[in-house]
């Protein structure tokens, strides 16, 4: 690793981690009741008692980001989760079996990647209405034929060579080979699309919860309080600007981490 | 001396831009009891196609017979960096071959592996390292062991020699010699060189566009061929070689 | 040519598929459309008269077949909640989102091919690592946030222009586009950064090749072995990405038009959903596909004239 | 006309410092032919690299002397490098399909040099080029100007390779392992092209090869090479019957058994 992308990496490490721990935060207790409205701190400013002031009902608008960073990495893991172990399973099938099962399945796979994920998600939404646990029905299939791309590629490249070859002339059973000889060499790949996954899951999650049709209100999401907060931008800049820029944080993370990660050389 | 492989009428047929393309042409031949039979021919005369659908890996587009007489065949590959796993210890690939089959204990597949790498010359301390700790021909070693391990009568070598400098070029040929004649293996040596094949083979097969154009022993291919494209091959080596 | 041929039947067989995955879904869900629109009122016998009414009591297969005929005439459906043909819906809107995305296209391509190069050239530079660290930042800000962050800057602190006072390109396509530029910069935005940062990585990696050493070799300057030989090799990839990007910013525009509220497809396909009114998501989610199949079309015939290795 | 003096390359990256060239003498006159002989390693195609004015990494320190017809090459400005390059000395590589840009027309690499160091017109440019792609043997001079270089085979490219670096009539060739890449008779096919080249021209050449019976055919004099150092240097024939290093003696005792020279 050269230097530039050593402090890469290492920016990227520090920022997830705050991420991390802004979660368990999230998890464990929040300043205030994210719920709770007091009709005297409306629009509080930024003071050490609200870190990012109050919303237009008095919230506060820290815990809010809190709860709200909580949930979008929930949704994230969830929707990377899906997409993994789905898309795993169906490229290292078509990959390493080939034939017609491939084809049909790369066809399909090609016309859905073809369209951009968001679109496909807000079909999906459109199928199964708006709400936290649709958006990740959503997404989660929206994520899986670009991983399953990427796993096919991989093992397409590691099925033809020698040593794999070799373990068939052993006798050794397909199953055999796809877990033990093949799975353990798609750990680089497959960590940084994971990364890359978690990246695009947080846009896609703000973005469409930004629109109102993932997280549903009361529940805080930083896309929503973006979309709440927009109303009262001459007033209030801040109580948009700090959701924002939780998010520009974490995908600026997971994507320095995404560009280091496992692409060896 | 009766046969460990026949082959009769083989041929690999590809689909290129819809026209059929011939990789492998009616091939017959027979591969002898303790023979090193050599296989000469240029880059995409269908050598290595010819192996694999020998071997059961090339499925598709392959008609004619082949007729092994012993049980799982082994093939030795060109390239010593793509023919180990990278993500797993030498001992783990040596064990492979008799884990997946054969009903040995720990203990015996251990002392087996330990046996083998004694034969390939190579020390125990390799048991735990990975392939990109080795050398060229240190992993060529390690895969001509791994091919042996479930004690084959039959082994494919394709251009096993060709990616090595040549003196580590010299102690593979050796080595495989030496196996040879210890385990009275029959060997199916493809290369392009052919000294190498002269120096190795009794007999000798050319290969061009997918068919054998001339077969026979040793001396006859190299010095009474009738086939022109042998005379050609062989006039080329002759002044490269001087 | 024959190659071009293909590759149209190609997007034609894709979006054929894309419509029958799109009806039949709206198909399968549960709950009656009539049922929804009649609310709380419906009773049995009301249900099965506007069902009826509404064709829904015919086959799958035979609706389906009705509701292609129509559209390859342009005939969309009616929708079930504005009672008014679709077409007549989202023919003003279409106009909109259109004229949005092939703005931000072209201001990415604009930005992002000689940003890309200048930062090739300064490569290892200051000014390249601050551009580089600068690109990464950029990346990272979704457009919904960029959108926020230009209406407050532009339209709140600086005045250029008056968030939410949208003109249609009907009264003066001037004034529209003086808009419209906003939000199709922040569209363009973070694909100006990853575009620029491919041609960048793509240009070290091309330089790194056998190739540049022969042109050297010949005695070639530093910058005719950039401009004549790495160059065009290293926009292969970028082609490629456009692609993929132009897609991207077609369905990102969606999103964005809620930013400055552009009355585009955005806002109504959300109000569909919302109300279930299943003609007019079928009708755009078909229309974008189309727009996305034709970009990619687009780029495929340019990576075709690019890149002379892929024939048939 | 070339002479080579204590030439040095030491490279300092992250793994620390290694030399892979050390002190590194010959000399070649015009109409020589000499090849340099090593296992991979053995810093002989870093040589001819340093040779031809193609090292330039910033993490690389050169030092000696390279001198061309009176010209000091060795880290001397590039401008003055350029006007050699592809004009008094010309290079082909080991890779022809990767060493040719994938999306120009061959005609347009091979006529690269001329539009580089001459006023020729367009005209005049493509008459040498198809004059140069004809004397390399290739059988369709026009068509082979035309293609792009994936449509061309292995050796038809290494010929267009030669035709390109032959063009301005170099008065040295500089060819890094210009035959490992083929068929062996494809090989035999271009070593007798260069051979004829050196005779009807009178270009030097420079070939490099890890093949020490391919150097025995090819050229009068050889230098062996090992870990960055000269070994054994003199008359091929001499070193090749008379080896006077361990080393060199090692190498020609593992190639393998020549089934020709037995006979006849």
């Amino acid at each position: 690793m050269d230097k530039s992308k050593k402090s890469k990496f290492i920016t990227g490490l520090v920022i997830t981690g705050i991420i991390v721990l802004l979660t368990l935060w999230g998890m464990i207790k929040t300043p205030y009741d994210p719920y709770a409205m007091d009709s005297g701190a409306k629009f509080a400013k930024v003071s050490f008692s609200h870190f990012f002031g109050c919303d237009q009902f008095g919230r506060d608008v820290f815990s809010r980001v809190l709860i709200g960073i909580r949930e979008t990495m929930f949704i994230a893991a969830s929707v990377v989760f899906i997409g993994v172990f789905f898309g795993t399973i169906l490229g290292m099938i078509t990959g390493y079996f080939g034939g017609w099962l491939d084809e049909i399945l790369m066809r399909f796979n090609d016309a859905m990647l073809a369209f951009p994920s968001i679109l496909l998600a807000l079909v999906i939404i459109g199928i199964f209405g708006p709400g936290k646990y649709q958006l990740i029905a959503a997404l989660g299939i929206a994520f899986i034929p670009s991983f399953a791309r990427v796993v096919r590629g991989e093992v397409l490249k590691i099925r033809n060579l020698d040593y794999v070859l070799s373990v068939k002339l052993y006798g050794a059973s397909d199953l055999r080979i796809l877990v033990v000889h093949i799975l353990p060499n798609l750990k680089t790949v497959l960590l940084s699309t994971v990364i890359i996954g978690f990246n695009n899951a947080v846009l896609a999650e703000a973005g469409m919860s930004y629109l109102g049709i993932g997280v549903q209100p009361p529940e805080p999401s930083l896309g929503r309080m973006l979309s709440e907060a927009q109303a009262y931008i001459y007033t209030s800049p801040m109580s948009a600007i700090f959701p924002g820029l939780v998010i520009v944080l974490m995908i600026l993370g997971f994507s320095l981490l995404g560009d280091t990660v496992g692409k060896k050389h | 001396m009766s046969n460990v492989l026949e082959v009769r009428n083989l041929t690999v047929e590809f689909k290129k831009n819809k026209k059929p393309f011939y990789a492998v042409n009616d091939v017959s031949f027979d591969v002898k009891e303790g023979e090193i039979l050599g296989l000469a021919g240029e880059s995409g005369c269908g050598k290595s196609t010819l192996s694999r659908a020998i071997l059961g890996i090339q499925k598709k587009g392959v008609t004619g017979e082949i007729r092994h007489y012993y049980k799982r065949p082994q093939m030795v590959f060109q390239d010593p960096a793509g023919s180990l796993n990278p993500a797993k210890t030498i001992g783990f690939i040596l064990e492979e071959p008799i884990r997946v089959r054969g009903h040995f204990s720990k203990e015996e597949r251990e002392r087996r592996v330990k046996d083998m790498l004694k034969k390939v010359d190579l020390p125990e301390e390799f048991l735990t390292r990975y392939p990109n700790e080795l050398s060229g021909g240190q992993r060529q070693r390690v895969c001509i062991a791994a091919s042996l391990m479930q004690e084959p009568r039959f082994l494919i070598a394709d251009e096993p020699v060709s990616a090595l400098d040549v003196t580590v070029q010299k102690q593979i040929l050796d080595l495989l010699k030496k196996l040879h004649k210890e385990l009275n293996l029959s060997i199916l040596f493809i290369s392009h060189d052919l000294r190498v094949i002269f120096d190795l083979c009794d007999r000798v097969m050319v290969m061009k566009s997918g068919k054998i154009v001339e077969m026979g022993d040793r001396e006859e291919v190299y010095f009474h061929h009738k086939d022109p494209y042998t005379a050609q091959l062989m006039e080329a080596a002759r002044t490269k070689y001087q | 040519m024959r190659y071009a041929l293909r590759k149209i039947a190609t997007m034609f067989i894709t979006l054929f598929f894309v419509s029958v995955i799109v009806f039949f879904s709206f198909s399968l869900i549960p709950g009656s459309p009539a049922m929804n629109k009649l609310g709380t009122e419906a009773t049995p016998e009301s249900i099965k008269a506007l069902e009826h009414e509404m064709g829904l009591d015919r086959p799958v297969a035979e609706r389906y077949g009705k509701w292609l005929l129509g559209v390859v005439r342009g005939d969309f459906g009616k929708s079930y909640s504005y009672n008014q043909p679709v077409t007549k819906l989202i023919a003003d809107k279409l106009g909109a989102t259109l004229l949005l995305s092939v703005m931000a296209i072209a201001i990415t391509i604009l930005v992002s091919i000689p940003l890309g190069i200048f930062m090739a050239r300064k490569s290892d530079t200051k000014l390249d690592i601050f551009l580089s660290g600068f690109n990464q930042l950029i990346m990272a800000v979704p457009s919904f946030f960029s959108g926020i962050l230009i209406t407050l800057i532009f339209g709140v602190v600086l005045r250029v222009f008056v968030p939410g006072g949208y003109i249609s390109y009907k009264t003066s396509l001037i004034r529209c586009i003086g808009y419209l530029v906003f939000p199709a910069f922040a569209i363009a935005l973070p694909k100006i950064s990853m575009v620029s940062k491919l041609l960048k990585d793509t240009v070290m990696a091309e330089s790194g090749k056998d190739y540049v050493r022969t042109a050297y070799s010949r005695g070639n300057r530093t910058k005719s072995v950039f401009y004549k030989h790495v160059l065009f090799n290293a926009l292969i990839p970028v082609i490629t990405f456009l692609g993929m990007a132009f897609a991207d910013i077609i369905a990102g525009s969606i999103i964005v038009e809620q930013v400055f509220s552009v009355p585009g497809m955005g806002r109504i396909l959300l109000s569909s959903i919302s109300g279930r009114d299943y003609p007019v998501i079928e009708a755009i989610i078909l229309l974008l596909a189309f727009f996305v199949v034709l970009s990619n079309l687009i780029v495929d015939l340019l990576y075709h004239k690019f890149d002379p290795r892929i024939n048939v | 006309m070339l002479k080579v003096e204590d030439l040095n390359i030491k490279i300092n990256d992250r793994r620390g410092n290694t030399i892979p060239v050390k002190d590194v003498d010959f000399e070649m006159d015009r109409g020589d032919i000499l090849g340099i002989v090593g296992e991979s390693g053995s810093g002989k195609s870093m040589s001819a690299l340093a040779i031809a004015g193609l090292l330039s990494r910033h993490d690389m320190e050169k030092s000696g002397h390279i001198i061309f017809e009176g010209v000091s090459l060795l880290n001397c400005p590039r401008k003055v490098l350029r006007k050699i390059q592809g004009y008094e000395i010309s290079m082909i590589f080991q890779e022809p399909l990767t060493s040719l840009n994938p999306i120009r027309r061959v005609g347009w690499q091979v006529e690269e040099s001329l539009r580089i160091h001459t006023t020729m017109d367009k005209a005049e440019r493509r008459e040498r080029a198809l004059k140069a792609l004809a004397d390399v043997e290739l059988d369709d001079p026009e068509a082979v100007y035309n293609s792009f270089p994936h449509e061309l085979s292995g050796g038809m490219r290494q010929r267009a390779m030669i035709a390109a670096a032959m063009i301005s009539e170099p008065r040295l060739l500089i060819a890094d392992e210009p035959t490992t890449a083929l068929d062996v008779t494809i090989q035999a096919q271009i070593v007798e092209l260069l051979k004829k080249i050196n005779r009807e021209r009178g270009t030097a050449i420079l070939f490099i090869s890890h093949d020490l019976s391919l150097v025995n055919t090819l050229c009068e004099r050889v230098i062996v090479m090992k870990d960055g150092l000269v070994v054994e240097s003199g008359i091929c024939e001499e070193v090749f019957n008379n080896p006077k290093e361990e080393y060199t003696k090692g190498l020609i005792a593992a190639i393998p058994k020549n089934p020709f020279s037995e006979r006849k």
